[in-house]
């Protein structure tokens, strides 16, 4: 398998402080990585830095080996590399079918002259894109919501509706960043097999935040440890459960 | 786009054909015992203070109606609102013509706003005696319709340069004012006379409305050295600028505008060493506090008794007694071509409040010609012709 | 919403008979009330373009005066100047009035947002009025500037009426234009980007041509009313370009319902209305206006519209819990 | 010329700062700028005149009797009006406090008519001379007055519980409320405190600009601009902006054109904020991912 995303030497330093130094990693399709380490490690920041939010101060981000380094967030996005927030990214006043239709947008043709003459092709796609939204919503069970204000839902049905929306354009990367924080139980089961489900069926590489342990060792092919911005381990969930330096630096204190 | 043109095209044909222009009616607003007469002006907004011009013409039209009224008629008066505001002032006229009827119109402060709706005024050709504003451009060229009542900006500008230099050795002259056009209907025909006179402007300086302090301009104008200053500023502005002409130790006279006066503008200085040297623009027969106006303040208190009077309320009602005159002379058979005509008839009217009589003609309507100027004397406001000369 | 998307647009049509009642108009009115009609078209575009821009774009911008007032002068200066007939001068002034949207978008982009935004363009009208009133060649000072009325390719444009048609001619397509653009991706991508700028890049939607379209747009259809704002007065002045026309078409857009179309035409229909009838109360045009506008703000939070939308769910406006 | 234009551009600056400096107290504490705090200052101003010139009031307790008024005022509005919006779009709130004050100009207008009225003068202290330059009673009195606010303000916010009660609400609102914080009285005494030293500005600047409905409006905006200058929020900055804005007017007019002064605001406000888009001292503005 080739590489879908090649990370090198990714740094990113401000004022002396190193926020991500020197991190390196590969992902290949249909592969899940995930990436732990304690509070302040630099996980997000090393997301930030993939994604175009964060301006690397050194090495390379090849994008099925396009470098993408200092391509602003939207050109990443719409080369193939989506993310979601730690946070929550939903569009509240926007309802789940929008959001998830939004997901596509660099997928519906029409230009904008297209659209305010409201000519046939611009109304075609805007039907076929909702069309598409709906049926993506289905295959999460989300369909019996596509009409509430995504800003109505529970926290654990925002999280899923934000995978939906992110992954609807079908891009061959994903950032998931910790998708399954304040899920209860039975979410965090679901939101497992939803990774799952897109790595396995859609070969979707996926490089993912996470505090779950459980989840993380169920669901990640292999694991990159983090401690104060640098890579400390890196292996498959075996590998890691038993490495003493990841014990020390994360699990001892987790 | 489900939009039909063709339609459309249709329904705007037959629209149009619905709506033939009417002839403007020689007795609208006419009943057997009133004359209902439209009266706009500036009741509300920042420059309200201008509609007191209209208040104390409303006070003329209910003394009149006191004495009796014109020919069995009374004056039914319907004041609107232009907020100085050429688009709300083209709405007011569009009112009083279309919805109120009203016979004539008269008042109108604020140029911008008279000028707006001339056009209008034009086409429906109803009496409009403009009783305020004093642009030019409203009565030139003549219009069959259009009367001026007060003297016209260029009258008030010449009458201004030719003060100022009348007072002897006066070589340079300095002019301060807002970028507006009610400064500007001032300014520029003054600039017009001096040129004439061979004299360009050593300084020619902006104090915008709301400013509160004019040390930029009185600094500069002590570099400039003036012999005279014509300073075209609203009741405030005009106030702090002479204020802080005497701050500076700057005592070179001032020529201000109709726009203010001497009593209230000693008011709002406080002290008269600030103002002595400051002189207004007086179209009046007398000071506001002397006995040829008392009458007329008498009249405005007896029906508005609070309100306070200054140089403005008492503009309109030159205007308004030439159009008595005329309605009388019209007789009980008014129409409106009777009332032009006849307002075309009045020739050298002695108004008892404007120092300029009024003469109308088919070939010049701006009636008044002249106006005097006021300064103190002896700390006493006197009205004056030229310098040093009384009137 | 819970139709598809075929029966909404059929049921959408029915706004067109909003246009075609409006065609009978001019047979009940005298030309003030007419006068009084024709305002409240150019004034639904203006409220529009604002509204899309405060309300779905969610910036703080106060620029949309200026839009109006580039307009205006656009198609004066190009009346004349250039003696162009006014129909030619209406497509410059929405070029004009986009000009200045994208000077505007252009403090938005540089990180300028919220209170900062707003007084950076409140600054630009009131440097754009100084301009007007500065440069009299161009702009006749403040003496006005006068459009021509000349019959224009066959049109009596000096009736109130005629104006009254091709107004209303075009409201209507410049409204149609910009519900087509709010319902597309482009009018999910504004919200989306008044509500989560940093989310939208990530779905690949460049945030920033966005910004810029929103506010050429909103300049555009504000800068077309400015140039039916000439031909209705006959005559451009700045002053009617300052921050009491600011405020008028602010409140315009809440009273009628931030970020909603139908909004902007209840909006400036009533606010256009009001002032004709406190007519009676000569000076209390203020106290009438702040109190009415004070109690719809606390009254109809999501003003006139929301009336609307418990009518039906087309009329739904775009926010969340506010 | 320039000691002076100089001198007096402080005194003029004074007085923006007076009014920077109470929205800045309204924003600090509430994360709102107060569009109709022009009306406030005009309205403590005609509060004074009427009780000195109708009832026959001294001036020094009609002022205060006016300022505590405007206070009262300040948060009735805060209670009655702000209140129940302030969950909703900031655009809400703008458009709230502008209609508040369009209403109390409408008042002004309609009650006291379309003079342009003395104020009588806090101290009449005759101007003082050093060598050729000169500066007012009036202005050395405001500028003493935003010196002791400043201090009096500085102290507090950074000396006090007080002070750590407004960062708190400033950072976080709901915050503020789990540790007990009773935020929306700390909004309506705010809003209180903002009005008052709007009336303040008011009592101090009516003398010297004359009464009149609109003498709010356009010191608003240089307000704005002297805000805008020294970043949102600082209370320094605020008074160094006022300041700056103050003495550039005098020299843009003095130097270049008259015409110039009225739009040195505006001109200052986007230079700033195109070369400093935070302002001479505003925070950084971090935007979270």
């Amino acid at each position: 398998m080739t590489s879908l995303l090649k990370v090198e030497g990714l740094s990113v330093h401000f004022s002396g402080l190193k926020a991500l130094d020197d991190v390196s990693f590969e992902l290949e399709a249909g592969q899940v990585r995930a990436v732990i380490g304690p509070n302040g490690a630099g996980k997000t920041t090393l997301f930030n830095a993939i994604s175009g939010y964060a301006r690397p101060t050194a090495g390379s981000v090849l994008l099925e080996d396009t470098e993408i380094v200092h391509c602003s967030p939207h050109l990443i996005a719409e080369k193939g590399l989506r993310r979601t927030f730690q946070n929550g990214g939903l569009f509240a006043a926007l309802t789940v079918l929008e959001n998830v239709m939004t997901g596509l947008h660099t997928q519906t043709p029409g230009t904008f002259f297209d659209v305010l003459l409201g000519r046939r092709k611009a109304v075609e796609a805007e039907i076929e894109i909702r069309e598409k939204a709906r049926d993506l919503l289905k295959l999460m069970s989300m369909d019996h919501m596509a009409d509430t204000p995504a800003g109505d839902l529970s926290g654990g049905q925002q999280r899923i509706v934000e995978i939906v929306r992110t992954v609807a354009s079908e891009p061959p990367v994903l950032l998931l960043d910790e998708p399954a924080v304040g899920l209860s139980p039975v979410a965090r089961q679901q939101m497992m097999e939803i990774i799952k489900r897109l790595s396995g069926e859609k070969g979707v590489g996926i490089l993912l935040i996470e505090h779950a342990v459980e989840l993380v060792m169920a669901a990640a092919d292999r694991i990159l440890v983090m401690a104060a911005g640098a890579r400390i381990s890196e292996g498959t969930p075996e590998e890691i459960r038993s490495d003493k330096a990841v014990l020390e630096a994360y699990l001892g204190h987790a | 786009m489900k939009f039909k043109p063709k339609k459309l095209g249709l329904l705007v044909g037959l629209a149009l054909a619905a709506t033939g222009s009417a002839a403007a009616d020689e007795t609208t607003g006419l009943t057997d015992d009133s004359i209902k007469i439209g009266v706009m002006g500036p009741f509300s907004g920042n420059a309200s203070s201008y509609s007191k011009a209209e208040i104390g013409l409303m006070a003329f039209y209910q003394m009149i109606n006191d004495e009796g009224g014109i020919n069995g008629r009374k004056i039914v008066a319907v004041q609107e609102d232009t907020g100085c505001d050429p688009a709300k002032a083209l709405a007011a006229a569009k009112k009083l013509i279309h919805q109120d009827e009203v016979f004539m119109l008269h008042g109108n402060s604020c140029s911008g706003a008279a000028v707006a709706i001339k056009p209008e005024i034009v086409d429906a050709g109803l009496p409009w005696i403009v009783a305020h504003a004093v642009s030019d451009t409203i009565s030139v060229p003549p219009v069959e319709n259009i009367f001026h009542g007060v003297p016209t900006g260029n009258t008030n500008g010449e009458a201004m340069a030719a003060f100022v230099l009348s007072k002897p050795d006066t070589k340079k002259v300095a002019i301060v004012e807002h970028s507006n056009d009610w400064a500007h209907s001032y300014s520029n025909p003054a600039r017009a006379y001096l040129k004439g006179h061979g004299i360009e402007p050593v300084a020619e300086l902006v104090m915008e409305r709301g400013q509160t302090d004019a040390t930029a301009q009185v600094l500069k104008l002590r570099q400039a050295n003036p012999d005279f200053i014509i300073g075209a500023l609203y009741e405030a502005e005009t106030a702090i600028f002479l204020r802080d002409m005497k701050k500076y130790g700057l005592d070179t006279p001032v020529m201000g505008t109709a726009g203010t006066d001497l009593e209230n503008t000693l008011k709002r200085v406080g002290d008269l060493d600030t103002v002595k040297n400051y002189f207004v623009l007086h179209p009046y027969v007398d000071n506001l506090d002397g006995p040829l106006m008392k009458k007329w303040a008498d009249m405005i208190h007896k029906y508005y008794p609070d309100e306070e009077l200054t140089n403005f309320s008492y503009i309109s009602i030159g205007s308004g007694v030439a159009l008595v005159e005329a309605l009388k002379a019209a007789g009980p058979d008014l129409t409106r071509s009777k009332v032009m005509a006849e307002l075309d008839k009045i020739e050298n009217l002695d108004t008892g409040i404007l120092s300029s009589t009024i003469t109308w003609s088919p070939e010049e309507h701006r009636g008044a010609k002249s106006s005097a100027v006021a300064g103190f004397v002896d700390g006493q406001p006197t009205v004056l012709k030229a310098w040093n000369t009384p009137y | 919403m819970q139709t598809s998307t075929g029966t909404l647009s059929k049921r959408r049509r029915i706004f067109w008979l909003v246009p075609l009642i409006a065609l009978a108009l001019p047979l009940l009115t005298n030309p003030y009330t007419q006068f009084i009609a024709n305002a409240m078209l150019i004034y639904t575009l203006v409220t529009l373009g604002f509204s899309v821009v405060i309300g779905n774009l969610g910036q703080l911008a106060f620029a949309n005066t200026a839009f109006f007032g580039i307009g205006a002068y656009a198609s004066a200066i190009a009346s004349t100047n250039l003696g162009l007939p006014w129909l030619a001068t209406v497509p410059l002034a929405g070029l004009a009035g986009a000009f200045g949207g994208f000077l505007a978008s252009a403090a938005a982009l540089r990180g300028i947002r919220l209170y900062y935004l707003a007084i950076v363009t409140m600054a630009f009208g009131e440097l754009m009025r100084w301009f007007y009133t500065h440069t009299g060649v161009l702009t006749g000072g403040t003496d006005g500037l006068p459009v021509s009325r000349e019959r224009d390719f066959g049109l009596a444009l000096t009736s109130d009426t005629v104006q009254f048609y091709v107004f209303l001619i075009i409201t209507c397509l410049l409204v149609a234009g910009t519900v087509n653009l709010l319902r597309s991706r482009i009018g999910r991508a504004i919200i989306a980007v008044r509500e989560n700028e940093i989310a939208t890049a990530s779905l690949g939607i460049p945030t920033s041509q966005i910004i810029v379209t929103a506010f050429m747009w909103s300049g555009f259809i504000v800068g077309i009313a400015g140039a039916m704002f000439a031909l209705h007065t006959g005559r451009v002045f700045p002053e009617s370009f300052g921050l009491t026309q600011l405020i008028v078409n602010f409140a315009m857009v809440l009273v009628g319902g931030l970020g909603s179309v139908a909004g902007a035409v209840l909006g400036a229909v009533a606010l256009t209305a009001l002032p004709e009838y406190v007519r009676a109360f000569p000076g209390m045009e203020e106290i009438f206006f702040g109190v009415i506008v004070m109690v719809v703000l606390l009254v109809m939070p999501k003003g006139l519209a929301s009336l609307l939308a418990r009518v039906s769910p087309i009329f739904q406006q775009r926010y969340h819990r506010d | 010329m320039f000691l002076q234009l100089t001198l007096s551009g402080v005194s003029q600056g004074a007085i923006y700062a007076l009014i920077a400096l109470s929205l800045t107290v309204v924003y600090r504490s509430t994360t709102i700028v107060s569009f109709g705090h022009g009306d406030f200052v005009m309205a403590g101003a005609f509060l004074t005149y009427v009780l000195v010139v109708a009832i026959g009031i001294a001036f020094l307790p009609a002022s205060l009797i006016a300022i505590v008024a405007m206070f009262l005022l300040g948060v009735a509005f805060s209670r009655g009006l702000i209140g129940p919006i302030r969950g909703g779009p900031h655009v809400g709130l703008a458009l709230m406090s502008i209609s508040f004050g369009f209403t109390l100009r409408g008042i002004a207008r309609t009650v006291w008519g379309r003079e342009v009225l003395p104020m009588p003068r806090v101290f009449d202290i005759d101007p003082i001379f050093i060598g050729s330059v000169v500066i007012t009673g009036d202005a050395l009195f405001i500028i003493s007055i935003v010196a002791v606010l400043l201090v009096v303000f500085f102290t507090v916010l950074h000396f006090t519980d007080i002070g750590k009660m407004v960062q708190a609400v400033y950072q976080s609102e709901r915050g503020a409320r789990l540790i007990g914080i009773d935020v929306e009285r700390f909004h309506n005494f705010s809003w209180g405190l903002g009005a008052a030293l709007g009336a303040v500005a008011g009592v101090l600047i009516a003398p010297i600009s004359l009464l009149h409905p609109d003498l709010g409006a356009s010191f608003l905006i240089k307000g704005f601009a002297a805000m805008t200058l020294g970043g949102f929020g600082s209370l320094a900055g605020a008074v160094l902006g006022g300041l700056l804005l103050g003495v550039a007017e005098q020299y843009s007019g003095a130097y270049i054109d008259t015409t110039l002064i009225d739009i040195t605001a505006y001109l200052l406000i986007i230079a700033v904020l195109l070369i400093r888009p935070r302002g001479l001292f505003g925070r950084k503005v971090v935007v979270k991912v």
